[in-house]
């Protein structure tokens, strides 16, 4: 796979549109990961948000990924509600506060995002690793890139190090409680489902990859 | 599923949009985004009184908008809380000066996008105080949970709060009197059948012809167990048992009794709860001095109910019993 | 059958013992035979009104107990008219010297055990007027069928001939206003689901998965015809047509819209059938001058709702604002 | 089968126990009927009646006929409810009024006691024989009966004629369209379904045919 050093606002408009994408695909699987130990509107709620994205995207082109983060937040935080908007909203707007108006992000940078992604999560829904939420798609995918980025893998290769482990990430809330959002009301019932969050960061987080794999 | 809809995406709009058509006398519907006011704005110097979440609760929230009760409500997509976007626009409707108070049913989602918004509206210029509404015993209240849901316990939050804004208080007096109304309410809720919503288009959980799911929220998300169906009496004591055990109230105490529909079940089974309920709470000693019975906050078509008990004190009944005159809750106008 | 229920015998008598501790403040419930009386005694000289039938379809008659509306309802067993032996107790018991009007659906078993108990209370000295409900423009009125049933429009008879009564019309003017709405109304109904009547345990009809029935009544009796199910805005026009020719309102003419939900659909479903409902009026030239929207007239845990239009003139209009204080309809006071 | 020239007050008790402890055998039968082609109650409504009419005979033995005739009527009226309440009621009501304080009846007695009871039920509620309804059990069984008496048969044999066709009447409502009750709203979708009055009326006249037979 191809790896240029930088990724550009290109990338950026690549990821949230691959996003949008693959979240309408997997709409009604991310509703019935959440009908099972939620209230059923994952899918429906990202969809929705992502949809709006898109629409903003065609409406007005950001100039910056930093610009892109943000379009990509605001919209979230006004399209998507439920805990999933905020969450998602939050993370996309420290991404775009960290990487400001940078023009190209490099391996380093985008650890540094995707790590403020994640603190921004951690702040707003307090939940750590183990809890069955979407921090445990995100805190692996953060240690990963951080690492590879520190290896001196490019872009594409942290970003697909992310998506890797955010995908296993995912996998790994199977068999857990849930101690955080609505799945949390469960108790023992939550066990040996998927975590919807995690399901969806892991998607998201692979449509990145690809999006700097086929942007290279 | 079979409902009376046109399309699962468009069900919200225009179902609050002919709730604003039915109730033009009550209520303007602000479209996009999307909130519900009141058509008479509220004295000037009044607390405004919002409140909102996820819809298929209906008449919760709109249906409380009005004199005595809210100034605006927030209705979300399907199960969704609102975003802020909307939440902002409603809180500026809201103030006349004298500040807002959300009333905020604890889930993680109502409570990031209200926090939001109230962070926002500050910022512009509207003191904000936020009541949690968390009275579902049925979920544990730990540091592992994300805490008991708000449930029937709300409307009751909005009424009285709703009277105590209606007569003048101060804005930390009408969020001390909402606190004071979750402080004293605990809920419990059964089903005897899932709901189904329109964008999932299936049953939210499975039971079996003779199975029910007790502590049932109101989002069709499963409850705390599933048990073999028992005659409403057995059911009944069920919620109220837990109930009593976290109120711990005494002997002499007034309540109010709230038996309150999840959508699907008739009235005459409410009734039937009801009045097993007054006698459990007569048996212990309490004064049952209001009720309420009827579905004020559902969850779609669902069957089953939930059963609220409020303890009251002279300050709460006298704001119970005070006009209110909105779509859904209307005596004394 | 999954029901919030004890017994199926003792549904009824448990049902409204319950009804009667819930609104102790407004109804008297006599236990045997049954029937449910205002607690507030209506002035004397007022003409009494009079409703029941089946039960199941609550708040029908006992939810419209008190001022402005019923002196007293008789509820029959479960879809099954009441007796004499508790009409004419109810009877006697509405009348403080001007007489009684019966408001009674067209039933076979209704119109008899009315005509009975009319009979024998004019035996006792009290004199009664029945005005007959038929609004149900699905069922064709001939000589060879019993007749249109009366559905929807029985609440609005209720209301508007109780505020006659109350601001103290005799006898046969009540009756008469009565009457004439029940002249001015058009009602028809649709099931997306059956109802589940105890004693039977089954459902009382099949509708496949995609079915709906068209013109259904309020006893789980099964309609005019099944069609494939088709979206809100489909449905409503089907209610609607029916109604229009039969009716047949000249623009410019002034209406009440009452979407009624069958007991098991979801206020915002109802609101969804409003919103096509109110603008199909107006698309004809009508205006809709009041409305109502909710679970009035039900058929247990029924999905559905009817549509009822009711043609006003002014002096229906001022007795439908009328204060009404009754468990199930309350304003003005 | 023995038959008498008189039935007394012990054979009007004993059809009136029968007629429950039958009417108790077949209550889901006639719920089942009732819930085809109309509202699902005529089995409980009949059950509920005949257990009240069980009760009242407990309470106070009656002296005559006429006197079993009206506890009858008076209950049912009372207990029943519905279409069939008043029906059945006014039927033993103007049976009563027929035989008035006679202590035995002769077959022309029964025959126009029978008479009366099917004339109250069509003064009350207007149907013809082919409207689907209870007369079309009632009427040939009166036809039956008065000729059975012209033609000299002993009461029980009347009964028994009477019981019998009834039961054809119940039989001749199944092709068709019911004009009066709940049915009338189904038009051609009643046909093909037994009406529950026709089909309960047959019972009871077979009741009170083993009831003579019995007591004979
Ligand atoms: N406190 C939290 N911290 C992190 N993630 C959370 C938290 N609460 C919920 N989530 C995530 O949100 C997901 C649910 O999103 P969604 O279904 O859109 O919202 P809601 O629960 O309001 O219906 C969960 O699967 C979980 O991953
Ligand atoms: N007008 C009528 N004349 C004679 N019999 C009637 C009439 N209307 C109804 N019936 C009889 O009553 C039966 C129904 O009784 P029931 O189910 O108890 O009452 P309801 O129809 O009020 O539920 C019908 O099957 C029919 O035989
Ligand atoms: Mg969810
Ligand atoms: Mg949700
Ligand atoms: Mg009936
Ligand atoms: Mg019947």
């Amino acid at each position: 796979m191809a790896d240029s050093t930088f990724l550009t606002v290109d990338w950026a408009i690549d990821w949230l549109r691959r996003s949008a994408a693959v979240v309408a695909e997997n709409r009604m699987a991310l509703i019935e990961l959440d009908r099972v130990i939620g209230d059923g509107d994952h899918g429906e709620n990202l969809d929705r948000g992502f949809s709006a994205v898109l629409e903003a995207l065609d409406a007005q082109a950001p100039a910056t990924p930093g610009a892109a983060f943000k379009l990509a937040a605001m919209t979230l935080m006004s399209k998507v509600g439920g805990a999933a908007g905020p969450l998602y909203g939050t993370a996309f707007l420290r991404a775009a506060t960290t990487v400001g108006d940078a023009a190209e992000l490099d391996a380093a940078m985008l650890g540094a995002a995707l790590g403020a992604a994640r603190d921004g999560v951690v702040a707003r829904g307090k939940a750590e690793v183990g809890d069955k939420t979407m921090i445990d798609a995100w805190t692996p995918a953060v240690d990963a890139a951080v690492a590879a980025a520190a290896a001196g893998a490019g872009p594409a290769a942290v970003l697909d190090a992310a998506a890797t482990a955010a995908e296993s990430g995912a996998v790994s809330t199977d068999p857990l409680i849930a101690r955080k959002g609505r799945a949390s009301y469960l108790g023992e019932r939550a066990m040996g489902h998927r975590d919807p969050g995690a399901a969806s960061s892991a998607l998201i987080l692979r449509a990145a990859a690809n999006a700097a794999g086929a942007g290279a | 599923m079979k409902k009376l809809i046109n399309d699962p995406k468009t069900v919200v709009n225009e179902s609050v949009e002919g709730f604003g058509l039915a109730h033009a006398a009550h209520v303007t519907v602000h479209p996009d985004p999307l909130f519900v006011t009141r058509k008479q704005a509220a004295k000037a110097g009044k607390v405004g009184l919002i409140s909102g979440g996820g819809s298929g609760h209906e008449p919760l929230h709109a249906g409380y908008v009005g004199y005595g009760m809210l100034d605006a409500a927030v209705p979300g997509a399907m199960f969704t809380s609102p975003t802020p976007d909307a939440i902002i626009p409603a809180t500026l409707a809201a103030d006349s000066g004298a500040g807002v108070v959300h009333i905020v049913k604890n889930y993680t989602g109502d409570v990031l996008n209200f926090e939001t918004a109230a962070e926002m509206a500050q910022a512009e210029g509207v003191e904000v105080r936020t009541v949690l509404v968390n009275d579902d015993v049925a979920v544990e209240d730990s540091l592992y949970t994300a805490g008991r849901r708000g449930v029937g316990g709300t409307v009751l939050v909005e009424k009285i709060a709703g009277a105590a804004a209606e007569r003048g208080d101060d804005l930390d007096s009408v969020a001390a009197i909402g606190q004071r109304v979750n402080d004293n309410v605990r809920s419990m809720g059964v089903a005897l059948s899932a709901c189904t919503v329109p964008h999932a288009g299936v049953p939210s959980f499975a039971l079996a012809e003779d199975e029910i799911e007790i502590g049932i929220g109101i989002h069709g998300e499963p409850g705390r167990h599933k048990i073999p169906m028992e005659n409403a009496d057995g059911i009944t004591d069920r919620l109220l048992q837990p109930i009593l055990t976290d109120l711990a109230p005494v002997a002499g105490d007034k309540v109010l009794l709230f038996v309150n529909g999840m959508g699907g079940t008739p009235a005459s089974e409410l009734y039937i709860v009801y009045r097993r309920a007054a006698k459990v709470l007569a048996d212990a000693g309490l004064v049952v001095e209001r009720s309420l019975v009827g579905n004020y906050i559902t969850a779609l078509e669902m069957q089953g109910c939930s059963i609220s008990v409020l303890r009251l004190d002279d300050e709460m009944t006298a704001l119970w019993d005070a006009p209110v005159n909105t779509p859904a809750l209307r005596w004394g106008m």
